[in-house]
């Protein structure tokens, strides 16, 4: 082994001390090490959310609020992208629907935000999946490039036919009482679809859809109807861009068609390349991270765009995993350098 | 040792009061001319915001020259915070817009806002942000719509904070109208194709012109409505050719527009082309079309745009722009957001302060002479426009000629008179 | 044969592009028979299972499944009556331990139905399933992926998803294939178990050595047509059989 | 026949936006979304070329239909070559470098540079007259269009039916893995497509782009064309790009002499979504990727 001494050759050696804990339920129970180790990353996150607005000057405060949004979006696009297979280029399209739903709700019934929001909602995510509904067995760009046409269809319809306000939209509708409401309104909404979207994942219906990922016609084979299971898929990820976009319409009190605009499509799949495919956390942390850089950079015009751009590049060139995996896989691993 | 660490001490204290003197000193210097914070929204990007941020920059220059605004017994300077806002871009929410504003208001701390956002959609769903933190805007570039006044004009003790001094489409309808009628008068002329951008603000605008011109005795011979952006424009034109109209009057913002003319000289259009033009108010105009745009007749919207002598201050301001910024004041957005300095710091100085109700108040008795004319509010916070320049400001229709733009009316900023091409001489 | 056929394929027939890849097919397979298919390469099939199963639509004919018509019904819809198949290429869900690919099967409408609402444990299910196939403990450990377990128990853990929907036909695309002697060793008892259990089995092989051991009927395809059927030993007399597989594979048996 | 005219003028317009698009698609299977910035850079450095720097017309359009093709291979060499095979990644990626190309055209203030914004940005036709056919009057620009339009598909036509370089890229696109066995590099082919495509994309930038002015927004407008022809037609057929230009193109012509030009864009999306639905490897796309795979 050691003829040659001049040289010594070292690789990196990897020890995983996550794996019991994470693997096997009861053992996580047995010591408060174990326990603070699962806890600690969770904690931070949901109190790092929740206590922000303290630490936060207002415009930051407000700007914490659009990043809910784009959180929001991304945590579904992450989910369709990478537990059922679907490339969704359409946020915009769940955020228009769920935001004109509740817009006129509350301008034409005259309904208060805390019926339209739960309503347009629900109602939303109904209608947007029936119109993804005849697309679902396309796959891969195809799906990606039919899902990019709908908001802009819609804009179209709506400019042509001169509903809803035409291009002026719809002003003055209800706003929330206070900024707290507003900021506890998402962070909510983020954490408990986060958690929710987590736990559902390794609940049966997430196993099936990522195995209709993996190999659908084994699926099929089995006797289950994969339509049916990306239908749902996608009726929970319209639940969050429809939940944003009627959010969205009541946190400025406006409906615009301007909400079915690109950057509702793109900025989440910044943020999920960002933050790490497949981690669910990843993108939301991506979307709180990319939206206020984007704040950041509004002074350099056109530069926020590039710099924006220039980001996701790299991510996707350089570390597709994303910062969620890489951060990942630092907590659960000690890495050291071993001789060979 | 211990010596040492007293003296340490002794220098720590010494630099400590020093700094906080120092501290102290420059907060006094800071207090005495604390500047006013004008918070600007501008669309950076667009043409129109480029050229109200010009006409801003230009206003705050002169002023602080001047030693600033008085404020009671000071004088304290303006301090512009120009943020951009990317309204009138591709793929852009209006919130994004809306959250500029915030930014302006909660950040930078503006005690107003002055200048955009541009687009229509932007601008409503303002009203409603500036009411929620109660502060003053006075609208200067772009947001033409009617909505505009009609919103505030709705619920004026909620909406009060805001002012339009920028132009509302309702009165260019009435001046092209009246431009349209002296055409008719002038060449006998009565049949008219319209032709307009297809959103609803250019298609509500188009369809009071068609009932007014209607009922001037006006025949409406084709209407044609097109997407925005879109490039060509023959099908329309070839409409336009058959249906024997004197006159195409369009109505239409994208700068596509230009390519609607040029075709219009190439298939030789037998119509005089006039109406709101975004693409034909911009000095590159000419340029652009090679001269194919000759004898097009647009509204620039504010009196001053051109070398005019509407009142002593419209041509000192023509060439004040032209030599800061080395080209001629585009249109829309130049004079108004100019003037919109001056508007405020005439309010300012009569108010006595920079507190937001005294303000309205002031602001609701402005009575200014300016570059357009007089400048004077009505009820519903909307600028007058008129065609005298004493009681107020005035638009401005100018005819391309030569490479230059030449105001054709109204009457009090004419100087010159409307030429014919000659394709439609011929016929 | 009357009441004794269970899944009947009556002149089915599908071209691909003007080429024959199975042409007007017919044959029964009774209750808890096991019926062996065999063919050179490129003899249709694999793609007489996919028409069986619905994964291909047929150009013409039928498939009957206890009389009734099975064809133009989506595969889900088919495998819900109790027809499943495992598939040539092993494609497990790779990023899952071997007893959670068994979930899907369990979640299927058909076992809420069969195992009466409830299934409580579905682990439990699937590693009883697992073991039932000879699966060792440690493959199917939770932190071992599906993708990184070797051949063999790739090939069971198809079979396993196959009964964990308790089918009554099961279709064997080449279980076979690509393992060694002593694997196949192992997967033989396995299968003569099925049939034991009442289960109608019908096996596409290249192996014709071990097939012969466990089938009752042999049929052979070539050109997407059948070539001869009946019991193994008469199959092989038969000279065209002979021709279309000497032909192209001479180191036959 | 006004239809007819400038319909088939739409109609060659449409497949001059959509052919280099088609043909990277067609050979390496890369959905090159930065065709828009491209065909938007390549008007843009023309008329700077031309008006900046006084250069000879056409001398200014082979230069920066150079850079554009290197731009094409560089966005390969740098970007695309290490996400082969990973389509959204393929469609995010080349989108941003799309993006970084526009909206850096419209950046400000940097380096004196002013940013392309408004409609000041005009390329000179290459002959000023106008024709009448059949009583209808046409620019001569129209007419280049309409030939040049022709003999860029015509040559590319020829180009991968008759050349080595042309049927190498039509044999990876065909069996990319048999291909490489016989010695064709696919790297390479795909670098040759992605400059050649970028360089169409340019070609059509200054054919049609006389016609109108160069504004960055265009650039959106002519992916979303692109797009639309190539889904219509079939992804990566090239007799299916051609002949979805030319549906298209009429579709949109008479949509607008029937409903007005409102619906114009209607629809355009309309058709893509429809043909996605119906049939989706577009009318005469032979793509498996669609069908059942066993």
């Amino acid at each position: 082994m050691s003829r040659e001494t001049s040289t010594i050759q070292r690789r990196k050696e990897r020890l995983d001390r996550g794996i019991k804990v994470r693997t096997e339920g009861l053992y996580a129970l047995t010591s408060w090490r174990e326990m603070f180790y699962l806890l600690v990353p969770r904690t931070l996150l949901i109190f790092g959310l929740l206590l922000s607005p303290f630490f936060l000057e207002m415009y930051w405060q407000r700007v914490l609020c659009q990043a809910g949004i784009y959180a929001l979006l991304a945590l579904g696009f992450d989910f369709l992208a990478e537990y059922v297979g679907l490339v969704c280029l359409g946020g915009a399209f769940f955020i228009g629907s769920g935001a004109y739903l509740s817009g006129l709700l509350n301008a034409k019934l005259g309904w208060a935000p805390f019926f339209t929001i739960p309503i347009a909602t629900v109602a939303g995510a109904v209608i947007s999946t029936l119109v993804l509904l005849p697309c679902l067995r396309l796959r891969g760009i195809y799906f990606a490039i039919i899902s990019f046409m709908f908001p802009l269809l819609t804009v179209y319809i709506i400019i042509a036919l001169n509903i809803f306000g035409g291009t002026e939209g719809i002003t003055a509708l209800a706003t929330f009482p206070n900024i707290w409401v507003d900021q506890y309104l998402i962070l909510g909404g983020v954490i408990i679809a986060l958690f929710a979207l987590r736990r559902l994942v390794t609940e049966d219906i997430g196993l099936i859809l990522r195995s209709i990922k993996d190999n659908d016609q084994a699926v099929k084979a089995s006797g289950i109807s994969i339509t049916s299971y990306k239908t749902k898929a996608v009726f929970i990820a319209a639940l969050l861009g429809c939940f944003g976009g009627a959010y969205l319409s009541h946190l400025y009190g406006w409906v615009g068609i301007s909400q079915f605009a690109l950057d509702y499509s793109i900025l989440p799949i910044a943020a999920t390349v960002m933050g790490g495919m497949g981690t669910l956390v990843g993108p939301v942390i991506g979307a709180f991270i990319l939206t206020p850089l984007s704040e950041a950079l509004r002074g350099f015009g056109q530069m926020r765009v590039v710099v924006y751009c220039l980001i996701l590049i790299g991510f996707i060139v350089y570390k597709p995993e994303g910062l969620m995996n890489v951060l990942q896989r630092k907590y659960h691993q000690f890495e050291h350098w071993e001789e060979v | 040792m211990k010596k040492t660490r007293r003296d340490f001490l002794k220098t720590l204290g010494a630099t400590a009061v020093g700094a906080g003197a120092m501290m102290s000193g420059v907060t006094v210097v800071h207090s005495q001319a604390k500047p006013i914070v004008v918070g600007a929204p501008v669309p950076r990007a667009s043409a129109y915001g480029q050229n109200g941020e010009r006409g801003m920059i230009l206003a705050s220059e002169e002023i602080n020259a001047a030693g600033g605004v008085k404020v009671g017994n000071t004088k304290r300077p303006l301090k512009l915070e120009i943020i951009d806002t990317r309204d009138e871009e591709p793929g852009v929410p209006t919130s994004e817009v809306l959250l500029a504003i915030e930014k302006l208001i909660l950040q930078k701390k503006s005690d107003m806002i002055v200048g955009g956002p541009c687009m229509s959609e932007c601008g409503l769903a303002a009203i409603d942000l500036y009411a929620k933190y109660k502060i003053l805007d006075i609208v200067s570039i772009g947001c033409y719509t009617p909505g505009w006044d009609k919103k505030v004009g709705s619920d004026l003790n909620k909406y009060k904070y805001s002012f339009r001094e920028s132009g509302s489409v309702a009165w260019y309808i009435k001046e092209g109208v009246d431009l349209l009628h002296e055409i008719k008068e002038k060449f006998g002329f009565n049949k008219m194709f319209i032709s307009i951008d297809d959103s609803a603000m250019c298609r509500a605008a188009a369809d009071i012109v068609k009932n007014l011109a209607v009922k001037d005795g006006w025949e409406v011979v084709g209407f044609d409505k097109h997407p925005i952006a879109s490039t060509d424009y023959s099908v329309a034109l070839g409409d336009c050719k058959k249906s024997g109209a004197q006159v195409l009057f369009i109505w239409a913002y994208s700068p596509e527009t230009s390519i609607m003319l040029r075709q219009w000289a190439d298939m030789e259009i037998p119509a005089l082309p006039i109406g709101f033009i975004g693409a034909a108010e911009d000095p590159g105009f000419w340029e652009a079309t090679k001269g194919k745009g000759a004898y097009t007749i647009v509204t620039l919207s504010e009196a001053g745009c051109t070398p005019s002598n509407v009142t002593p201050w419209t041509k000192k301001y023509y060439d004040a722009f032209q030599k800061r910024w080395k080209v001629p004041p585009r249109s829309t957005g130049c004079v108004s957001a100019y003037e919109a300095l001056y508007v405020l710091k005439d309010a300012i100085e009569r108010a006595g302060s920079i507190d937001t109700d005294a303000l309205i108040a002031a602001l609701e008795k402005t009575n200014l002479p300016a570059v357009r004319g007089t400048i004077r509010f009505n009820e519903n916070h909307q600028i007058i426009y008129g065609y005298d320049p004493k009681t107020s400001v005035l638009g401005n229709w100018v005819q391309w000629q030569d490479g230059q733009r030449i105001t054709i009316f109204p009457q009090a900023a004419s100087m010159g008179s409307i030429k014919m091409p000659p394709w439609l001489k011929k016929a | 044969m009357g009441e004794g056929i269970f899944l009947q394929v009556k002149g089915i027939t599908k071209s691909f592009g003007g080429v024959m890849a199975v042409k007007d097919m017919s044959f029964e397979i009774a209750r808890g028979e096991i019926l062996g298919v065999i063919g050179p390469n490129g003899s249709g099939k694999t793609t007489l299972v996919n028409l069986i199963t619905g994964f291909v639509k047929p150009d013409s004919g039928e498939v009957f499944f206890k009389h009734k018509k099975i064809t133009g019904l989506p595969p889900h819809k088919i495998a819900d009556l109790g027809v499943t198949r495992t598939f040539q290429i092993m494609r497990p869900y790779h990023s899952l331990p071997a007893f959670k690919n068994l979930i899907v099967p369990l979640n299927s409408p058909r076992i809420r139905r069969t195992r009466g609402g409830k299934l409580g444990d579905k682990d439990g299910v699937a590693i009883d399933i697992l073991e039932e196939i000879g699966f060792e403990r440690d493959a199917y450990v939770p932190y071992k992926i599906a993708s990184s377990l070797p051949l063999g128990y790739l090939k069971r853990l198809e079979l396993a998803r196959c009964l964990a929907l308790k089918p009554e036909v099961v279709i064997c695309d080449e279980i076979f294939s690509g393992l060694s002697m002593s694997e196949i060793s192992t997967m033989v008892p396995l299968i003569e178990k099925l049939q034991m259990e009442g289960m109608t089995i019908m096996m596409i092989e290249h192996r014709l050595r071990e097939l012969f051991r466990l089938v009752n009927r042999v049929m052979v395809m070539n050109f997407g047509e059948k070539l001869a059927e009946g019991v193994p030993e008469e199959v092989m007399e038969n000279k065209e059989v002979r021709e279309a597989y000497l032909g192209t594979e001479a180191a036959l048996c | 026949m006004n239809i007819l005219i400038y319909g088939t003028v739409n109609s060659i317009i449409f497949a001059l936006v959509a052919v280099g698009f088609t043909l990277v698609y067609g050979v390496s299977r890369l959905p090159n979304f930065a065709h828009g910035a491209l065909y938007v850079l390549v008007g843009f450095l023309t008329w700077s070329m031309v008006n900046d720097f006084k250069l000879f017309y056409p001398f200014a359009i082979l230069i920066s239909l150079g850079i554009s093709s290197l731009l094409g291979a560089l966005i390969y060499r740098l970007v695309l070559i290490r996400l082969r095979g990973l389509p959204t990644s393929e469609i995010i990626a080349s989108f941003a470098v799309g993006l970084i190309i526009l909206e850096g055209l419209r950046l400000q203030g940097i380096g004196g540079f002013k940013g392309f914004i408004g409609p000041f940005y005009v390329l000179p036709s290459f002959i000023d007259a106008k024709i009448k056919i059949a009583g209808v009057l046409i620019d001569a620009q129209r007419l280049i269009v309409m030939l040049g339009g022709l003999a860029v598909v015509v040559s590319i036509w020829l180009f991968t039916h008759h050349t080595k370089t042309g049927l190498s890229l039509r044999a990876i696109a065909q069996d990319e893995q048999a291909a490489m066995m016989l010695g064709i590099d696919s790297d390479r082919a795909a670098i040759i497509s992605l400059s050649i495509g970028s360089a169409l994309a340019g070609l059509a930038a200054v054919i049609i782009l006389p016609l109108g002015n160069v504004t960055a927004e265009a650039g959106y407008r002519i992916l979303i064309n692109a797009l639309a022809v190539c889904i219509i037609g079939g992804l990566g057929s090239w007799a299916g790009a051609v002949l979805a230009s030319f549906v298209l193109g009429f579709a949109m012509i008479i949509s607008t002499a029937l409903f007005g030009s409102v619906w114009e864009s209607v629809v355009l999306v309309g058709a893509i979504i429809l043909i996605l639905i119906f049939k989706p490897s577009g009318l005469l796309g032979k793509q498996k990727e669609l069908e059942e795979r066993v």
